[in-house]
């Protein structure tokens, strides 16, 4: 059967692609620029048999994400840069009480109110600190529409087999477009989630979904379990496209909507005759440490391009544990760089070595 | 030789972290006689505030849920509405339902979600070592109203159940105190009542509690209950503040 | 090859929609294709504008900040959008709604008067559709069948009965 | 066998079981604190006893059973 | 005059500290383990001729603090970790609105609720993303009552001096412990503050104080304008303290409570022949990168020493361009790591040189 | 020749954002002309909220601060707190101040915050593109109730007059309208009011306004007048719920 | 000069103003589009008008000025 | 040299009341000086306890794990910390609340039925202070100027009565 390839906005392929991989609950409040994703889930979730309900604020969004993923629902949530900072309590109670999930943040422009447009300033957020206390979520980084559907079933998927949340950081630029799209058949079947506290109909012991542990010996002990399952998913989640690397004297790092621009500011620095390549991390964390230092195997400079004031470098720095110069060009409060710019950029690079 | 009187079967046999005297373990004990009477204790999932009933998923049979501080009727909205014919209550402290988590009270009770809240009022945030709550009554001495609470600086204590009451989407909304017997029995009549109402899909209800809080208030167990009756009821008066009743009047 | 489009008017002209149209146009003809609103508060009842990229090659940014095709449909996009169009692109501008004529020499202008033409037709609104059909006479950068199918994908089902009515407004734009 | 017990252990001498008594024979024992350090309640006059259960009923702590 | 050496608990000096620094604005709500200072503020501040009130929510107390701070007053919060999630958002409008302010986070163990004992796993959301988009704040790390005491009124003028958040980073040992503790009298005086939303009283333009851009470029422009202030801070602001480093081959990096014990370990190390020295960052951003090189200039390796999972050594690394070492010991979960632990530590990576 | 009506001075002589015939700018000139009527501009800090109104500092005279989402009660009062003679208003949508501000909203009111709240309901989120609000009304089409809001599953309305009356800390609670000449007199007056209860001290004032979004009702400016009357108002009642008077009955 | 005089460039078009006048003498002109695309009011009998400002007072931006 | 001590009982016994008059004591004494109580939510009506340094370095770690000196004033406490006590170490336990007798030959303990001594000498709820005047007489770990001014700055002003009783506790203590 040939899929039909369908043009679909960003925002509601997101929510599409959710109710296909079994989201049953779905809890939002409407922010700019995502706001299509709640308006397709009120028209779509009812006739999939889901709950769609807009709450009263982002906190209590996630809180009843919390509510419905500790029943064993697959529940989502989705906001944008503020609002997904008043679900960074939330997000650490998730964490804390082994919950999954998944969180959608269509970054704006930042800090504060900021503004509307695209942005990729909360990725110190989402990969180091989405809220207080040692703990790590899921963070994907699609790049285009149809990846936005593929990386939403994954999310579901890898959330559920790690017990922790999952991030699908995109920004406005990718949730306000329309690109061509096909929804693959999903086959993978849920998990069974013996943990779930949704009545134990007096055949199993009470299920407790819980954060406290007032001994700290014994909280402890529960952040050394979890750590030990993050060096799992280290080891088998991390993921990235490398494009035209193998021989790229210098290579570019950047993802989600800047790394379409870097990938065409790449072709153009071929063209001109400079071993350019383009590194793609799809997963922000786990960050593609292993993926990025075989792709620089022969870069003499690497070049981090972001919608941010430099976020990612630290990244960058530390797969590379410093060996090779790491240069960052980038572009902030909803300004898109231009493929020009960063071909500018390479250039520079390219002539200073 | 007949047992009269005995632990409920869902109020788990462990000792409690609560102080001598305080009443949120009868409180705990009404809900668990009232789930044990509808058989419905594999059925029903629990929400912990974060108060001193914060541990209270030890103590309850039923399948729990620890919510973060304020948020448990958002909790319950999300495990309630993706399991519409399960039982989901929370079990909320004054600081918890009617600070930081007034929001998701108003805003779950206008929904009319199909809840029961308990709501245990002791006029101060216990676990935190007695500071002012909204419910703290003029002129009560707390760790954060050291000159006692001045209406005129803290503003005036919230009446939940009266503030409620004003919203379509609740179905019960009742004071009740647990100072004495009698005042226990008709306490549990109202948490049985709002259990009742969810079964029946009526919406959403609420059960205030007076309660106690020896150890902050500085009072002994027996001095607790004597406030309770002689300061708090009066600013606080029981009864039943809306009831829909059978559903005619939906 | 790749054709970067820049259409602008008023909300409610139908900006959106016509960005749609020759989006769905390109993938009919199995070509990349991406389109982006802006959005932001201006757009209730001010301006509305939205880019549509058709390439062989996967699109990199979808925003276009130098058309090589405008579609202008009131004075303010026209003004906002004429100099940015890349020396030998070519613009059409609604000329119901714009006045002024471009002084540029190094792209092509082509003056319909969209909105009166759809208006004359008994297409009251239509303008934007007008103007579509004469960007793909003058540029040819979508097939003939694959408009057709574009305009079927585009309208959604409550509506089917508009299908007739926007291809008859391509036509009377491919024909002025 | 007693209609009032009290839970040794369970028991945290908090005294709101005295008050609700009618028969006013419950008490606070001075003699052996229990693991915790409380003085617990007992029942001074079982003959007395009505089995009403108003001091369990009382018991914020559920540690006391009666029978009849 | 000598001054007088008084017994305080950290929360307490906190609050006087505060108080004594000209703080006329104090918003926060309960939580554990820094009820204290709110408790003081409200015996003590109102006598000072300020406002002490307890909020509905950490919410509320931000955006008070916003408030206050935005109308020209010196203005503070203060709370513990979950409660320092809540003002994720908030912090995040105050930096984009360039307004100062002192934030106490008094740590505890986490993710979610956690437990209440002392933690240092809120590095991360303090140094890099305290909230979303591209910005930061000043984060002050005290290991001393006395030194709260000295960092507070050290924050609020650094905040003024750069119209910027700063936050006391403490932890639950620190705010509960007692030690002698001495209060200098403070000289400076407050700057003026022109942009203050406190009524124009027909003399000026009215001031607006605000975070919003819509226009990308806009706001590109105020968050780039906003780097180069934070530049200079990193320049000017900078501060750590350096013990027994000259000379050593093992530098322990530790902050806060955990560096008393880190130096005690040092001490105990010295004794047993081991060169090992301590370089303790007093401010956490800035990060002292100068600092910690000059330390390190004759370490074979670096032993870096947190009550968290490791959140401070990708800086450790970064300021060191990844060219020593870095080993890691730490406790989380509210577990004070003893300083036989450490000494332990420390001999091992003197072992396996 | 003598002007009748002109431009209050304290509205800045600067084109709006708002759509054409919405009503938030009848909204800001009342409260411009109360403004300079009481000639306390200059003594004057207003606070914005996010909506549609977000960018009403460009607009007001006095000083301004843009406030969080729902936080502008917060942000008045830490305003007000540390300002206590000056004047202090907030100005909010429905979303703003009846969802994600509920707790701010009922706290400032019960605390009795010495301060103006000007509310603008509109029955929808303006600024986001037309979803439903807590005020939005049972059967309306949002984005986000594409088939007409069902309080069974959405939810009741809340009517924030009635809930806030319920509260000590409150001085007045009136709703008025602006579709039409007399309603919008009636409601300058309800906001002059409010601005004297602050001057003299009396507490939390909230003036509720029916506002017209003919944007997102998708109806024009002068049919948006009509739904306002005619649905709305018997909905949302106008009128005094609370006034707390001359002080006499505090 | 006339009694009722709109803003040009500030007026947008809505109308408000000619519902709330009681002599029926505004209306929208469809000659004249202003910068941003509205065609504005105006009062059509200047004669007519008794300054009574209704019209002023419905207008949501403020563009309208009268006199007397 | 450093003094690492642990006081332990019921919440009411003044166990961090204690700690702090030794706590200024060292303070009187020029010495560094740190206490740290144990909270959480046990505290309540559960037991207390709290952690004295008293020494001539700087202090590390102000939580004592394994303290030189234990101060016990009920059963839980004695049981959760009499085998913390380093070799070498002292315990001072009231023996009107603990019954029971240390089984460890490598530190030293004492009995002291300090309630019942405090109440004797109509110093009710004093036991605490009179097991400070026992362990300064075992260790002289302060000096009595500075015990005095310790009480001193230890009572609140508010209750300066009280100055006198408690000196008059650690005399009862010391001549036990
Ligand atoms: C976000 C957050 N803020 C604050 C706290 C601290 N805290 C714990 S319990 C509590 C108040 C409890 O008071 P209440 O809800 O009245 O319950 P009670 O203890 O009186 O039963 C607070 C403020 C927290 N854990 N999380
Ligand atoms: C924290 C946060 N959540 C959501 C938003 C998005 N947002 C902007 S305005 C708005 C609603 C505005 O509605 P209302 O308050 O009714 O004002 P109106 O536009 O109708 O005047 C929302 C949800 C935001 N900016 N910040
Ligand atoms: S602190 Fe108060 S509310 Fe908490 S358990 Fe003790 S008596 Fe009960
Ligand atoms: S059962 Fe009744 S009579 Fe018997 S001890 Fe209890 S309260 Fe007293
Ligand atoms: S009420 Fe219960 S806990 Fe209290 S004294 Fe009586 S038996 Fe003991
Ligand atoms: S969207 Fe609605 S509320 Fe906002 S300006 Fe337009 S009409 Fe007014
Ligand atoms: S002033 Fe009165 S009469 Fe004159 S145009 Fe305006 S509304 Fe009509
Ligand atoms: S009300 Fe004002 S904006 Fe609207 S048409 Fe009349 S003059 Fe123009
Ligand atoms: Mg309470
Ligand atoms: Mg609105």
């Amino acid at each position: 059967m040939v899929l039909e390839r369908n043009l679909m906005k960003g925002n509601e392929a997101l929510a599409e692609a959710a109710i296909r991989a079994g989201c049953r609950g779905f809890f939002g409040y409407p922010i700019t620029p995502q706001t299509e994703l709640s308006a397709y889930m009120a028209k779509k979730m009812a006739k999939a048999g889901g709950v769609f309900l807009q709450a009263e604020s982002e906190i209590a969004a996630i809180n009843m994400v919390l509510g419905a993923a500790a029943s064993g629902v697959r529940a989502m949530t989705s906001s944008s840069s503020p609002g997904v900072s008043l679900k960074a309590e939330g997000i650490s109670y998730m964490a804390g009480s082994d919950l999954p999930c998944v969180i959608i943040n269509v970054q704006r422009g930042g800090p504060g109110l900021g503004g509307i447009q695209p942005s990729q300033a909360d990725y110190w957020q989402a990969t180091r600190a989405m809220g207080h206390g040692d703990f790590h979520i899921l963070v994907y980084a699609p790049c285009s529409v149809q990846e936005m559907v593929d990386m939403v079933s994954k999310a579901f998927d890898t959330a559920d087999k790690y017990r922790m949340p999952a991030m699908i950081l995109a920004d406005g630029l990718l949730g306000q477009m329309m690109e061509p799209v096909t929804f693959p058949e999903i086959k993978a079947k849920q998990p069974e989630k013996p943990w779930a506290a949704n009545g134990h109909g007096g055949k199993r012991n009470h299920n407790i979904i819980n954060s406290l542990y007032l001994k700290p010996e014994v909280l402890q002990k529960s952040v050394l379990e979890r750590f030990e399952r993050y060096e799992k998913v280290k080891m088998e989640e991390s993921d990235a496209e490398s494009y035209l690397a193998d021989d790229a004297e210098i290579v570019v790092v950047a993802y989600g909507a800047t790394a379409r621009v870097a990938k065409s500011a790449v072709n153009s620095a071929r063209a001109a005759g400079i071993k350019a390549g383009l590194l793609r991390p799809k997963t922000l964390w786990p960050f593609p440490e292993k993926q990025l230092k075989e792709a620089c195997k022969n870069a003499k400079a690497v070049l981090c391009v972001e919608m941010s004031m430099g976020q990612m470098v630290d990244d960058v720095k530390l797969a590379l544990s410093c060996s090779k110069p790491v240069h960052f060009f980038g572009r902030t409060g909803g300004v898109v760089p231009k493929p020009s710019e960063i071909l500018e950029e390479i250039k520079k690079i390219g002539g200073a070595r | 030789m007949a047992v009269v009187f005995q632990r409920p079967k869902s109020l788990l046999d462990v000792p409690t972290h609560y102080c001598p005297g305080c009443t949120h373990g009868i409180i705990h004990r009404l809900i668990c006689e009232v789930i044990d009477e509808m058989g419905i204790e594999g059925d029903t999932i629990g929400v912990c505030p974060v108060g001193c009933s914060v541990m209270a998923y030890d103590y309850f049979g039923c399948d729990m849920i620890e919510a973060p501080h304020g948020r448990a009727p958002a909790v319950a909205t999300g495990v309630k509405r993706t399991n519409p014919d399960k039982f989901v209550f929370t079990y909320q402290g004054d600081g918890d339902l009617a600070a930081i988590g007034t929001a998701e009270t108003v805003h779950s009770a206008t929904r009319g979600e199909n809840i029961v809240v308990i709501f245990v009022n002791n006029t101060t945030y216990g676990m935190t070592g007695g500071q002012m709550a909204p419910t703290t009554l003029p002129g009560q001495v707390t760790q954060t109203t050291p000159f006692g609470r001045d209406p005129k600086v803290q503003g005036y204590p919230i009446r939940v159940c009266e503030m409620l009451s004003t919203l379509d989407g609740v179905a019960l909304a009742q004071r009740v105190a647990v100072d004495s017997v009698p005042h226990i029995r008709e306490a549990k009549k109202a948490i049985r009542k709002a259990f009742e109402n969810q079964r029946d899909k009526k919406g959403f209800s609420i059960v205030e509690v007076l309660s106690t809080c020896p150890t902050n208030w500085g009072l002994s167990p027996v001095e607790a209950l004597e406030r309770l009756r002689k300061d708090m009821i009066p600013y606080y008066p029981l009864g039943v503040y809306k009831d829909k009743g059978d559903g005619k009047n939906d | 090859m790749t054709n970067e489009i820049i259409l602008a008017g008023f909300g409610g002209q139908g900006i959106l929609f016509a960005g749609k149209v020759l989006a769905y146009g390109g993938l009919m003809d199995e070509r990349e294709v991406s389109w982006l609103p802006s959005y932001g508060p201006e757009m209730r009842g001010g301006t509305a504008n939205c880019s549509v990229c058709i390439s062989d090659e996967p699109i990199g940014s979808p925003l276009v900040l130098e058309p090589d095709l405008l579609i202008a449909m009131n004075l303010p996009s026209y003004n906002k959008f004429i100099g940015a169009v890349k020396p030998g692109g070519k613009a059409f501008i609604d000329s119901t709604m714009v006045d002024e004529k471009c002084q540029r020499d190094d792209i092509d202008c082509f003056y319909i008067p969209a909105t009166q033409l759809a208006l004359e037709n008994n297409l009251n609104g239509m303008g934007n559709i007008v103007l579509i059909g004469k960007l793909l006479k003058e540029t040819g950068i979508i097939s003939s069948e694959a408009i057709k199918k574009a305009v079927e994908k585009s309208v959604p089902p409550t509506k089917a009965n508009l299908i007739e009515a926007n291809l008859k407004a391509i036509e009377i734009g491919m024909k002025y | 066998m007693a209609k009032m017990t009290v839970d040794f252990e369970r028991c945290k001498g908090c005294g709101l079981c005295i008050t609700a008594c009618p028969k006013k024979i419950v008490e606070l024992q001075k003699e052996k604190r229990n693991a915790k350090g409380y003085f617990t309640a007992r029942c001074v006059d079982d003959g007395a006893c009505i089995s009403c259960a108003m001091c369990a009923v009382m018991c914020p702590d559920c540690a006391i059973v009666v029978t009849k």
